[in-house]
């Protein structure tokens, strides 16, 4: 059902954990459909040094989390803010279909964390792109 | 260390008894004449059918002529379930049945609203029993059916079969009752318990797949859902499917004969499993009911734990468990049995079905106990829910 | 002496061959697991089911995603016809059959009939084709379904399948055929022969009793009738069949790999009983088409002879035959065959299916060739019809 | 399907063929439901000292026939008018229930053939037990 990519992150997640004083934060997913994470990020020169992910939730989710926290990791935010769902799920070999909508929140809640950051750090308010129909938070 | 290769997913299929795959091979390479036919390889096809009729007719105190053979537990609800309506249709159009059926029932009254009839779905109580009372007073006038499952699949709760029997008896409306997961673990008694239809399926009793049976009571008249040669009574026409009838009998007269004996084995197991579980992980329930459940039949919850991972997980370490009903797994609603208990979504979300057959073993249990908690742990470790606290 | 056993009954069903039985046996015992489940053993039976799919697929030239497993022919004809019946209902409520199906279709649309549907039972000619022409004028703009099977399971015609495929995809009207005895036998192509429906049954090729399939076309919409936890694309719920899939996708590679000369095979062995019987007994005739018809089927019929009498005889002699259809073995009613290419009662009541397998020889057929003559004579002595010619 | 006695008088019919100048003759059943049978008797002193038949049918048609003769050989024609379908199917250890109607005509034929009997030899029009509705002739 689900490829070697997958499994294998979701076997050894990357990334595991919180950040303490974390620069954003970023939450999706609904405990209704099954799936809940939050993606913390530190950030220097708007640089993603450093990013952690709690998650709630099936394989997908454990494996959408800690890619997309590799995919992260030192690119800039606005680089960042440009990962897809779909790059997320072709970077784990794809997904199951029924997971690619409810399960695969992991760019979301990446791009719900810079959100965090440019409004704590720097008081802008930008639009990011999440999927509002497929979670509540 | 070798992977250990350890099934405790016997309520969604089992392995098939090896004497089983013995009574039915020669069915295939030998005797493999078709049931209908007038000549000797016909004949013997009949001869085999009958006798397996006649051993699944004596699982669950039937008469063999009150046993039909469909291709599944599926077809026999469907069968039985809307055989009734549509044959009862200008005598009414109410249909009680409970809100934690297995989706062959659930799904099939759900059709059967889209065409006009009217549903009502029982509650159960938070350990998963149905209400009689919410039950006897929902009959109305109009009332052409009860349909209650025997035990449930996700949950291993038995359910008041007789007294609901007796209300429906009472109350002149046929009972039906999915007795899948009941057959080969605990008694089933069709005239005891005032039974009219009753679902069977062979893979669940250590028999093949794609066999069923339905019992319908004397005097029960059924409108058929498939049209065709006649077989069956004309409810399941179809070339008999011989080998697997025979499978399904043998594997019932094996369930007969070591019922009590092989369910001691089980409720073994599973208070092994229950006990030691709840003792070792902190934050974890049992889900059901604490004795009124399938000696076969353990399912957990783990506060912060999501159901498809644990599962996975299992895998990974060579247990093969699930997180409710196999038909499930690939969806993305919690189970409606678990809401049913009035069980929160993240709870519904995180659970863990362990069940056993007469094959598994006590070791495989400690080995089993060995390990969960770890796994427990790690997925704690990455959820948000359980940090959170 | 010690009594023959030969088979030439292969129309009814076949012996499961051994290569197949060979292939199902790891399903029982060792990859029991249900396809549905997450863990190692369902995906071990999920690769199997998906495996036999793309074989299914490959014997009619069709796409893995477009078959659907089933309880069997039967089942498949139900789904398919009162799947687009059903669906379709506002759109129209004619249906376009013809004359000689098989009750799996007759019946369905007989049942259809019931509902409202409005049925057109395409005529044949004296050997048994449709009429194609008669076919296209029956079309009326309510027009919903054209279902007429690929070939006979009595005489063995062969049906005009493309051009019935043809004339269907020009008027816009899903075509469905029932080609549970081409299987194996003929080349079957859905591409080229415009075939939206298509329905298959293991148990004919050699596979196990009691599994079907069904092509269903890409963007082909069905009503289901079963209902239940959602298998098969929502049309076939039930926990999957593997090992009985896993056996008729084996039965379909080998049907595949050899068909011409197992064809060619049988063919050999038709002609030799077909010239033999004609030749060596008098008022002996020919049921059906001389040549457009199955390699493996010979079906007559003997002056002032009954049937059952003459199948019965011919057991006793060690030989498996039919009167006609497996299913029509205990009417007493003649085959609708037989009658609808314009024989008298009594002659359509004499009928002797033959029909030949892979496994059948030469010796087989001579023997049956001695033996025949004696067996029709000491009938004709009994028989007034005879007598008083 | 068949008792082994059906089988033994299908296999092996008794008394098959015609009587020239019979006493009597009695034709029963329609082609059109398979069966057709013709009982041919021989009557000296009321007493019917010998029975012949010829049947088109299943074998069910063929016991029966075989077995009425032997029955009525040696009965008195009004004994032999007392024997019914049902006793014909006992001493046949039972016919399968979808013959007991259309191909136990046996009984129906030599009642017809002591009718017969009675019309020709003594001029007198006698009522017998036949079942017309399971066939014309
Ligand atoms: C309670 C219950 N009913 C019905 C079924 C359906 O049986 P089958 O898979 O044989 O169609 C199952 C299992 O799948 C079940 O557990
Ligand atoms: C032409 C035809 N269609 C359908 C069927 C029914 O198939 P099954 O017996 O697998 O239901 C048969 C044989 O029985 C057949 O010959």
């Amino acid at each position: 059902m689900y490829s070697p990519v997958v499994m294998d992150h979701f076997k050894n997640p990357r990334n595991v954990g919180v950040i303490e004083n974390p620069d954003g934060v970023g939450t999706v997913g609904n405990p209704v459909c099954g799936d809940l994470m939050t993606v913390y990020i530190k950030v220097e020169n708007d640089i993603i040094v450093d990013v952690k992910f709690q998650t709630f939730g099936c394989a997908a989710a454990i494996a959408t989390s800690s890619m997309i926290t590799e995919m992260a990791k030192g690119k800039h935010v606005d680089e960042a803010l440009k990962i897809t769902r779909q790059n997320v799920a072709d970077n784990l070999g794809g997904l199951p279909p029924v997971k690619m909508h409810c399960s695969n929140l992991a760019a979301d809640a990446l791009h719900l964390a810079i959100k965090d950051y440019y409004k704590k750090r720097k008081g802008v308010d930008i639009e990011v792109e999440v999927h509002p129909e497929d979670h509540t938070h | 260390m070798v992977k250990p290769r350890i099934y405790f997913d016997n309520s969604a299929t089992t392995m098939v008894a090896p004497e089983v795959v013995e009574a039915m091979l020669p069915y295939y390479t030998q005797y493999y004449g078709n049931a209908s036919s007038l000549h000797t390889f016909g004949q013997e096809a009949k001869k085999a059918l009958e006798e397996s009729r006649a051993k699944v007719a004596a699982l669950i105190n039937a008469q063999p002529d009150e046993i039909i053979f469909t291709g599944g537990g599926t077809e026999s609800d469907n069968i039985a379930i809307k055989g009734i309506a549509y044959r009862n249709r200008t005598k009414g159009k109410h249909i009680i049945t409970s809100s934690i059926e297995h989706p062959a029932v659930l799904e099939t009254c759900r059709a059967l609203e889209k065409e006009g009839f009217e549903l009502t779905y029982v509650r159960v109580s938070s350990e998963g029993i149905v209400d009689t009372q919410e039950l006897e007073r929902s009959i109305r006038k109009d009332t052409i059916l009860i349909t209650v499952m025997h035990s449930n699949n996700e949950i291993g709760t038995i359910q008041p079969v007789e007294e609901i029997g007796e209300i429906a008896a009472r109350h002149g409306i046929p009972f039906h009752t999915d007795a899948v997961q009941s057959a080969g673990k605990i008694k089933i008694d069709v005239k005891a318990q005032h039974i009219d239809l009753l679902t069977l399926t062979a893979h669940k009793i250590h028999g093949p797949k794609g066999v069923g049976a339905l019992y319908i009571r004397k005097g029960i008249q059924l409108q058929p859902i498939i049209h065709g040669g006649g077989h069956e009574k004309g409810l399941r026409s179809s070339t008999e499917n011989v080998a697997g009838v025979v499978g399904f009998g043998k594997a019932c007269e094996i369930a007969a004969t070591n019922l009590e004996a092989n369910a001691d084995h089980m409720r073994k197991l599973r208070e092994r499993a229950i006990e030691g579980v709840l003792a070792s992980i902190e934050a974890s329930y049992l889900n059901g009911h604490r004795t009124q459940r399938l000696p076969n039949n353990a399912n957990f919850r783990f506060t912060g734990i999501e159901g498809e991972s644990l599962v996975l997980m299992l895998d990974e370490a060579g247990f093969a468990t699930s997180t409710g009903s196999a038909c499930s797994s690939h969806k993305l609603q919690p189970s409606h049995v678990l809401m049913a208990l009035g069980l929160r979504h993240e709870e519904a979300h995180g659970s863990l079905r362990v069940t056993f057959s007469r094959y598994n073993t006590e070791a495989e249990v400690d080995l089993f106990l060995q390990t969960l908690p770890g796994i427990v742990g790690e997925l704690r470790k990455i959820s948000p829910l359980w940090n959170r606290r």
